[in-house]
């Protein structure tokens, strides 16, 4: 009886790691693209605010869960569109233009919230996709294969970065004019083109990131990623610009972030410990990397403009 | 050779570069045959690199016209070039160390399976250009595991690829080992039999005449001479260089040794890599003698220097004293406090920083003396009249002192950090490649200032794959080979040959 | 009780323009500002205050400044209004007691209200304000043990502090008295992050609890979930039935006009300030809304019902 | 005709700002032209808005000084939130510990305090980046987390004040606190306190540290180069830990300041880091990044930036618009004006070339461009 009741919260606790991850990965993986071509984007947290916010209001307002990520997506790749603006055609610096979006998405949504909904309400929740036969496995069923699409497809997104920055010559491009673009330019390869659609493509997944939050809990709050983006740009620090990195340091952050909720529910870690152990996440994901010992290098060109003479 | 000798293959006429206070190129005309090496020779800031950038699309001229096979072009961009049969091997490197030599070679190109690469289609192409100019290479392997003349085989497959007819050589033989030069020279003649034509930077004057069929000089952003190597033996080029006579072999006046001055005893050193690079070395190196290291780069050279610099750890038991103090691991400051003055060899890299100023980077060593700060501040007034003066004494071409180092070109970067290094009037002297990439005025110059050095009793300890160098400074040579000194030869019994046999790991009654 | 008509948030006034600071007359409106940190359809903490200036019996001029989390911009907003001739002038947060305690001396004609506080801290010209949470807290705590057939209830709340330590001490003491085994109370660490209430409150649910109540703006995520795995809910600070018609079973409502209207009186007399208010079950400030759309048990109402007569009469301490 | 270019640049990039401020005010039914003044009147309409601004941007002018000495040592110190709140826990403390110290005494103690609580926090990245090889922008994201929840902790747990135990209040403040700590104010009857000049000499200090003195001289040589300064015998590790210590201790003192400055004269949480640092943490590294990474022009950046938060914070309440309307346009601000400043730079830098290279700068030693011939 009670190695049941303990099983069922390892895998509950299991279950809720994954859902949590799922936000960073999506904007990790797009962060870590947009690094990959030399840009740094620290406006995932804004971006992400106002995909949340504009899939929650077209869920309001049309009930279409489809065209709620539909809108997600489309006001990622927008700000993307915006980002590359700024940073790739006007040559601003990376580190503002990405606060400057930050506040604007932190503001924007908020207004937008305000004019437009004002008193939270829910919208439908992305459903839960049980896997066939193995959502029925016992406990497992239910921390791996009883997620939202939305969680799937986060994981799937893994291989696919990898292949798409290993195997295509678009990645191949990519991972060039983040580390040489002289040499990158020298061939031919547009180092504009290349980082413009990396910014794009990292911005749409930021904003498949907010989406995912925001419909996996069916409401909008102003500031509802509650810092999430930055996690997930710490994150792709710490799974050194690969993809199955950032989806290790998603797991780590989410699923200590789910432990100790769950520990604290359980009554494992007393009332009096309860902001100590909130700090868990941040110094687990510290301590690994100092464990790790890791000495990779980001990409070369990061945060370098690029023109020519 | 080529058929159309009339048309030009290239034409560059009147071209005109300025750059902030730099007037880089001054009307310069310059024609190329197919089937020809042409020669570009020049001092540091001669403006040959500049030149050569504007014919490949990374500048734009201010002035001038460009024909390509008689035809006037703008090129606006280098994949314009490279579509136009113009290839270059640049004098810095241009390749993403992180992806493999196929990927760097397949960069910008078409995939035949796009959009995946398709890199064993590209593979083997790399291959088959391999086998044709003899150019050994793994497409596999990420560049940044090669060795420097591995990665010079990989620019010149990337400008083959792209069928480039017409290709710019910038100082590609800097890096390169003398038996690398032997066969890259090879290599070039395979492409002139073949009718590309060739543009060749080089300071190095014995190549030159080895290889040209024409040569142009540059002095101050203009034409200043052609020749040919019938026409004009080493001497007379160098004279036309620099515009004045230039003592190709220094002076160096009989000196008798010291006390050791650098004393290595059993020293192990690991690579990056985790391979034993340095397999036991014992070296002394005397007051008032200059010992050069001769050897086939990677052979260890590279990770002895550091260790003395103190820049890489050794493993226990390992010992370097500079002056008598002991030096293993313990960081930079250590050995240049016992006396160690270090010219290193990437200087890009390690010798000087692009973002600061001449002045600043001639005081990065010793700003923090006496001489150039009190009581917490930096003397400015101190810093400028020591700056000023090295730069007159070296001859340091640069438009000011407040100028940024990364405009100035590489020569003159070299030396810069000569004249710091050798300000500082050190007792243990370590150069790698002191003249790598400097025209043979400066190179004069440099090896006069070691020789002074010598004589007022420093022990210099030269690293350098350029054998003629070490010939006419040092006072013994030792050859490395695998980790270890497989001889030392006086200078009276050094030769050419002797030194290259035993460099290829072949020494009378070695036991190796 | 009222119910929230959102959209109806902000902009109810033209700018505020310079007036002289004395006391209205009987027919101009009452110049009130209220600043607060939260907006103003929060469906909490700001949102009650909001609705309670609006339905004063007097004709009111009100200017707001909400979504201030940056206590520095709070002080500058409540200095602001005083200056620009608002005769009361409302610092709803207790975070701002002591930027107060500075900016009300320099404004003596103004009134000041605080909240939640207990005291005035000595001030002529401030009223403070909180609400006995505790009180409605421990009626929620009685009916959700009357409802909880496990016995086990989850509390969801942000940070171990102020108001929502009142609520929770009062929910718990009420559960435990009408028979719960067991009340597990989370702390999120954070006021913002309704992901992780979400993630709390499900927690608690596998944990065994069926009834589940929380305190602060996050809790939407635990309301979330608690409505997707048919968990009823309890509500506080404003009437969150529309969360969920169908399982929000009751919310603690704060009806700040009560005391208001007690304050403005005293200021019409004179007197600017120097006393603390509280609402509370017996002069009907706070009051426990029950949802019809839930079918609670005749039972388990009257348990609550009693426990309001008790605390009201004083035979039940919320806080004991 | 350059300086034309970058006089007109940001004015159109300004424009454009305003213009799409002003759809928004359209759209929220204000008038932009009334939002406009609103803004200048409570930036800078008055002595004492001209006093509410600076000392708003007093953590900037501290945030953005110690940026620029980070990010010139090529560290990427994103943890100004954490360590505003360590140099303001530590100053707290002291203050509370020594109630009794004469101001001439206590003031410099807790603004040091502020100091050396940002500067610890700071230094932890610095090494864990030296001598762990983690990330700075990981550890100090990281840190910033750790830092809110720590500061929560001890708010409502040991440096709780006592009343609000006892009344059964438990607002996570401290007492009120000695006031002899108290930033004395400079110019009666507005918020203009010495918070205020200790700033700009901290940014004039920063300044100093960088280009006139060794230290400064190292870490700006580990920025360009951490090899070259290597081989220099720079110590390269030590530096980056110096780096971030500095940084951090100028984002503590901004810390001791809120508190010390701030009209509450307690430390008090709202749960969150912004409640507390008003975001400087953040929008320091903007106004530092706009002052071009120098600590004397990022006074001005954050003057400006301040008058930005404070003529919003007037917008929002002349016009009854939402205060999240505030911070949209701080973004949309800082997107326009970041986008036409590097325009501008090298709009500018191509006609200075030209410019320069007929009347050369400073000419020198060694053979002007174009000399005499001599041909062969
Ligand atoms: N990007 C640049 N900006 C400013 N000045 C430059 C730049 N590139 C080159 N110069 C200047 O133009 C002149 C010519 O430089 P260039 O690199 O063409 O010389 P070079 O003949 O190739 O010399 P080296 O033999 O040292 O390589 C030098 O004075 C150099 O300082
Ligand atoms: N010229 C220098 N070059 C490189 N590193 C130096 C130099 N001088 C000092 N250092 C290193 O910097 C650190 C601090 O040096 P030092 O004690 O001289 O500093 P200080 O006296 O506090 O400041 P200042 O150097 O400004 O006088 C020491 O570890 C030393 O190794
Ligand atoms: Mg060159
Ligand atoms: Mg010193």
């Amino acid at each position: 009886m009670s190695d049941f009741f303990t099983a069922t919260v390892l895998f509950s606790t299991l279950a809720a790691g994954i859902r949590l991850s799922t936000p960073f990965l999506f904007a990790g993986l797009g962060e870590m693209i947009g690094q990959k071509s030399g840009v740094l984007n620290l406006g995932v947290e804004g971006v992400m605010l106002l995909s949340a916010f504009f899939a929650y209001w077209t869920a309001l307002s049309t009930g279409s869960l489809w065209l709620a990520v539909l809108v997600g997506m489309l006001v990622g790749l927008l700000m993307g569109v915006v980002y590359g603006l700024i940073t790739v055609v006007f040559h601003a610096e990376q580190g503002i233009s990405g606060i400057g979006i930050f506040l604007f998405g932190l503001g924007f949504s908020d207004l937008m919230f305000q004019e437009n909904v004002g008193t939270p309400k829910f919208t439908s929740k992305l459903p839960s996709v049980d896997i066939p036969l193995l959502s029925d496995i016992p406990h497992v069923g239910v921390a791996f294969f009883q997620h939202s699409a939305m969680t799937y497809t986060a994981f799937v997104m893994v291989p696919l970065v990898m292949i798409l920055l290993r195997r295509t010559t678009f990645g191949t491009n990519i991972r060039a004019v983040g580390e040489n673009p002289e040499s990158a330019d020298s061939l031919g390869v547009s180092v504009a083109r290349m980082r413009f659609s990396a910014i794009v493509i990292g911005n749409t997944l930021a904003g498949v990131a907010g989406t995912a939050l925001v419909l996996e809990l069916g409401i909008f709050q102003p500031n509802l990623t509650a810092g999430r983006g930055f996690i997930a740009i710490a994150l792709v620090y710490f799974g050194a610009w690969r993809a199955p990195g950032v989806m290790a340091g998603a797991l780590l952050y989410g699923l200590v972030e789910a432990t100790v909720i769950t520990w604290k529910a359980l009554g494992i870690i007393p009332r009096s410990l309860s902001d100590i152990s909130a700090m868990a996440p941040a110094v687990i994901t510290i301590g690994a990397l100092v464990i790790l010992a890791r000495r990779v290098k980001p990409p070369a060109a990061l945060t370098q403009p690029f023109s020519r003479h | 050779m080529a058929t159309d000798t009339d048309i030009p293959m290239l034409e560059m006429r009147g071209i005109t570069k300025r750059f902030p206070g730099v007037l880089a190129n001054d009307a310069v005309d310059l024609t190329v045959r197919s089937g020809e090496v042409h020669t570009l020779l020049g001092e540091n800031g001669a403006g040959k690199s500049t030149l050569m950038k504007i014919l490949f699309g990374l500048y734009q001229p201010d002035e001038g016209e460009i024909r390509l096979n008689g035809e006037a072009i703008e090129v606006e961009s280098p994949s314009f070039a490279i579509s136009h049969g113009i290839g270059m091997i640049h004098q810095h490197f241009m390749l993403v160390p992180t992806l493999t030599v196929a990927e760097n070679v397949a960069l910008g190109t078409r995939s035949t399976r796009w959009p995946l690469t398709d890199l064993p289609v590209v593979s083997r192409r790399v291959e088959e250009i391999s086998e044709k100019f003899g150019l050994a290479i793994d497409p596999s392997i990420e560049v940044w595991k090669l060795a420097v003349g591995e990665r010079q085989r990989v620019e010149i497959i990337k400008a083959l690829y792209r069928d480039a007819r017409l290709l710019v050589l910038d100082e590609p033989t800097a890096v390169l080992t003398p038996q690398e030069v032997e066969e890259f020279f090879g290599i070039l003649n395979e492409m002139r039999s073949s009718g590309h034509g060739l543009i060749f930077i080089s300071h190095k004057l014995r190549e030159v005449v080895a290889i040209s069929d024409e040569i142009t000089v540059l002095r101050n952003g203009r034409v200043t001479g052609h020749t040919t190597p019938a026409e004009s033996d080493r001497q007379q080029l160098a004279t036309m260089m620099v515009g004045r006579e230039v003592s190709l072999a220094p002076d160096r006046p009989e000196i008798e040794p010291g006390d050791s001055r650098l004393v290595i005893r059993n020293l192990v050193v690991e690579s990056d890599r985790g391979t034993t690079a340095v397999d036991g070395l014992d070296l002394d190196v005397r007051a008032g003698e200059i010992v050069g290291i001769a050897g086939v780069s990677g052979n260890g050279q590279r990770e002895l220097a550091e260790v003395i610099a103190g820049l890489r750890d050794a493993r226990a038991g390992s010992s370097v004293q500079v002056n008598g103090v002991e030096v293993v691991g313990q960081g930079a400051r250590l050995s240049r406090d016992a006396g160690l003055a270090y010219v290193p060899e990437e200087r890009m890299r390690d010798g000087a920083i692009g973002d600061f100023t001449v002045s600043e980077n001639l005081v990065l060593v010793d700003h923090g003396s006496e001489e150039f700060s009190r009581r917490g501040l930096l003397r400015f007034g101190m810093i400028r009249s020591h700056s000023q003066e090295l730069v007159d004494r070296f001859n340091v071409k640069t438009p000011g002192l407040d100028t940024t180092t990364s405009s100035l070109s590489g020569g003159n970067i070299q030396k810069l950090i000569l004249a710091r290094e050798l300000a500082s009037g050190p007792t243990v002297l370590l150069a790698a490649q002191p003249t790598r990439g400097v025209d043979i005025g400066a190179a004069e110059y440099i090896h006069a200032q070691i020789i002074e050095q010598r004589g007022a009793g420093a022990a210099a300890l030269v690293v350098s794959e350029d054998l003629d160098e070490l010939l006419a400074i040092a006072d013994r040579i030792a050859v490395m080979f695998e980790g270890r000194i497989i001889g030392i030869v006086e200078i009276e019994d050094a030769t050419r040959e002797t030194l290259g046999l035993m460099m290829a790991g072949i020494h009378e009654g070695s036991p190796a | 009780g009222d119910d929230s008509d959102d959209g109806e948030a902000t902009g109810t006034t033209a700018p505020a323009t310079t007036a002289p600071a004395t006391t209205a007359a009987a027919e101009t409106p009452l110049k009130i500002a209220l600043v607060a940190p939260s907006a103003s359809d929060d469906l909490a903490f700001t949102q009650s205050m909001v609705d309670a200036i609006n339905a004063l019996s007097d004709p009111v001029d009100l200017s707001i400044t909400d979504g201030t989390f940056v206590i520095e911009d709070a002080a500058a907003a409540i200095r602001g209004y005083a200056e620009a001739g608002n005769e009361i002038v409302v610092a709803h947060g207790t975070q701002f007691g002591a930027s107060l305690a500075e900016i009300a001396p320099d404004f003596p004609e103004v009134t000041f209200l605080w909240g939640t506080s207990t005291d005035t801290q000595g001030l002529a010209n401030v009223f403070a304000y909180s609400p006995d949470a505790a009180e409605g807290g421990y009626v929620n705590g009685v009916v959700a043990a009357a409802i909880s057939a496990s016995g086990s209830i989850g509390v969801v709340g942000p940070i171990e502090a102020g108001d929502a330590v009142t609520y929770i001490t009062g929910f718990n003491n009420g559960a435990l008295a009408n028979g719960a085994t067991d009340v597990s109370i989370t702390y999120t660490g954070s006021f913002g992050d309704v992901a992780l209430a979400a993630e709390a409150a499900t927690a608690l649910i596998i944990n065994g609890a069926d009834v589940l109540t929380g305190s602060a703006q996050m809790v939407v995520g635990a309301v979330g979930v608690a409505s997707d795995e048919g968990v009823p809910w309890f509500g506080t600070q404003a009437n969150q039935t529309s969360l969920d018609p169908s399982l929000v079973v009751a919310s603690q409502v704060y009806h700040w006009e009560v005391i208001l209207e007690e304050m403005i009186d005293q200021r019409e007399a004179g007197v600017l300030g120097g006393e603390a208010f509280e609402i509370n079950l017996a002069n009907g400030g706070l009051e426990i809304e029950f949802n019809d759309g839930f079918d609670l048990s005749a039972d388990a109402r009257a348990a609550g019902d009693a426990a309001i007569a008790g605390i009201i009469d004083g035979s039940i301490d919320p806080n004991g | 005709m350059h300086r034309l270019v970058s006089a007109v640049i940001p004015m159109l990039a300004a424009l454009a700002a305003f213009a799409c401020a002003a759809i928004i005010l359209l759209a929220l039914g204000a008038n932009p032209f009334e939002g406009f003044r609103a803004m200048y009147t409570g930036a800078f309409g008055s002595v004492d808005r001209l006093s509410a601004t600076a000392v708003r941007a007093v953590p900037l002018v501290l945030v953005g000084a110690g940026i620029s000495i980070s990010f010139r040592a090529s560290v990427i110190n994103i943890g100004g939130e954490g360590q505003i709140i360590a140099g303001a826990l530590l100053s707290t403390v002291t203050a509370l510990a020594l109630p009794g110290l004469p101001p001439i005494i206590l003031i410099p103690l807790v603004l040091f305090a502020g100091l050396v609580g940002g500067g610890i926090w700071g230094a932890v990245p610095g090494v864990l980046k030296a001598y762990a090889s983690v990330n700075e922008i990981l550890s100090t994201i990281m840190l910033n987390i750790v830092a809110v929840q720590f500061m929560n902790y001890m708010l409502r747990s040991p440096l709780i004040d006592p009343l609000e135990i006892e009344r059964g209040t438990r607002i996570p403040q401290t007492e009120r606190l000695s006031d002899n700590a108290a930033l004395p104010t400079l110019i009666s009857g507005t918020r203009f306190n010495l918070g205020v000049p200790v700033a700009v000499a901290a940014a004039v200090g920063a300044y100093f540290l960088l280009w006139r003195t060794p230290l400064g001289f190292r870490l700006r040589a580990v920025g360009h180069s951490p090899d070259a300064a290597r081989a220099a015998g720079i110590p390269v590790e030590r530096s980056v830990v110096s780096a971030l210590a500095l940084s951090g201790s100028l984002a503590g003192l901004a810390g001791a300041i809120l508190v010390f400055g701030s009209e509450g004269q307690r430390m008090i949480t709202d749960g969150s880091s912004a409640g507390f640092t008003g975001s400087a943490g953040f929008n320091g590294i903007v106004a530092a990044l706009f002052g071009g990474l120098h600590p004397l022009w990022t006074i001005p950046s954050a003057y400006l930036f301040g008058g930005l938060i404070t003529g919003a914070n007037h917008l929002q309440r002349v016009l009854q618009v939402p205060a999240a309307l505030a911070v949209t346009l701080n973004g949309i601000v800082v997107i326009f004006v970041v986008s036409s400043s590097k325009v501008r730079d090298r709009i500018g830098a191509i006609l200075k070339a030209r410019r320069e290279f007929d009347h050369p700068a400073n000419e020198s030693t060694s053979s002007p461009p174009a000399e005499e011939v001599a041909a062969t």
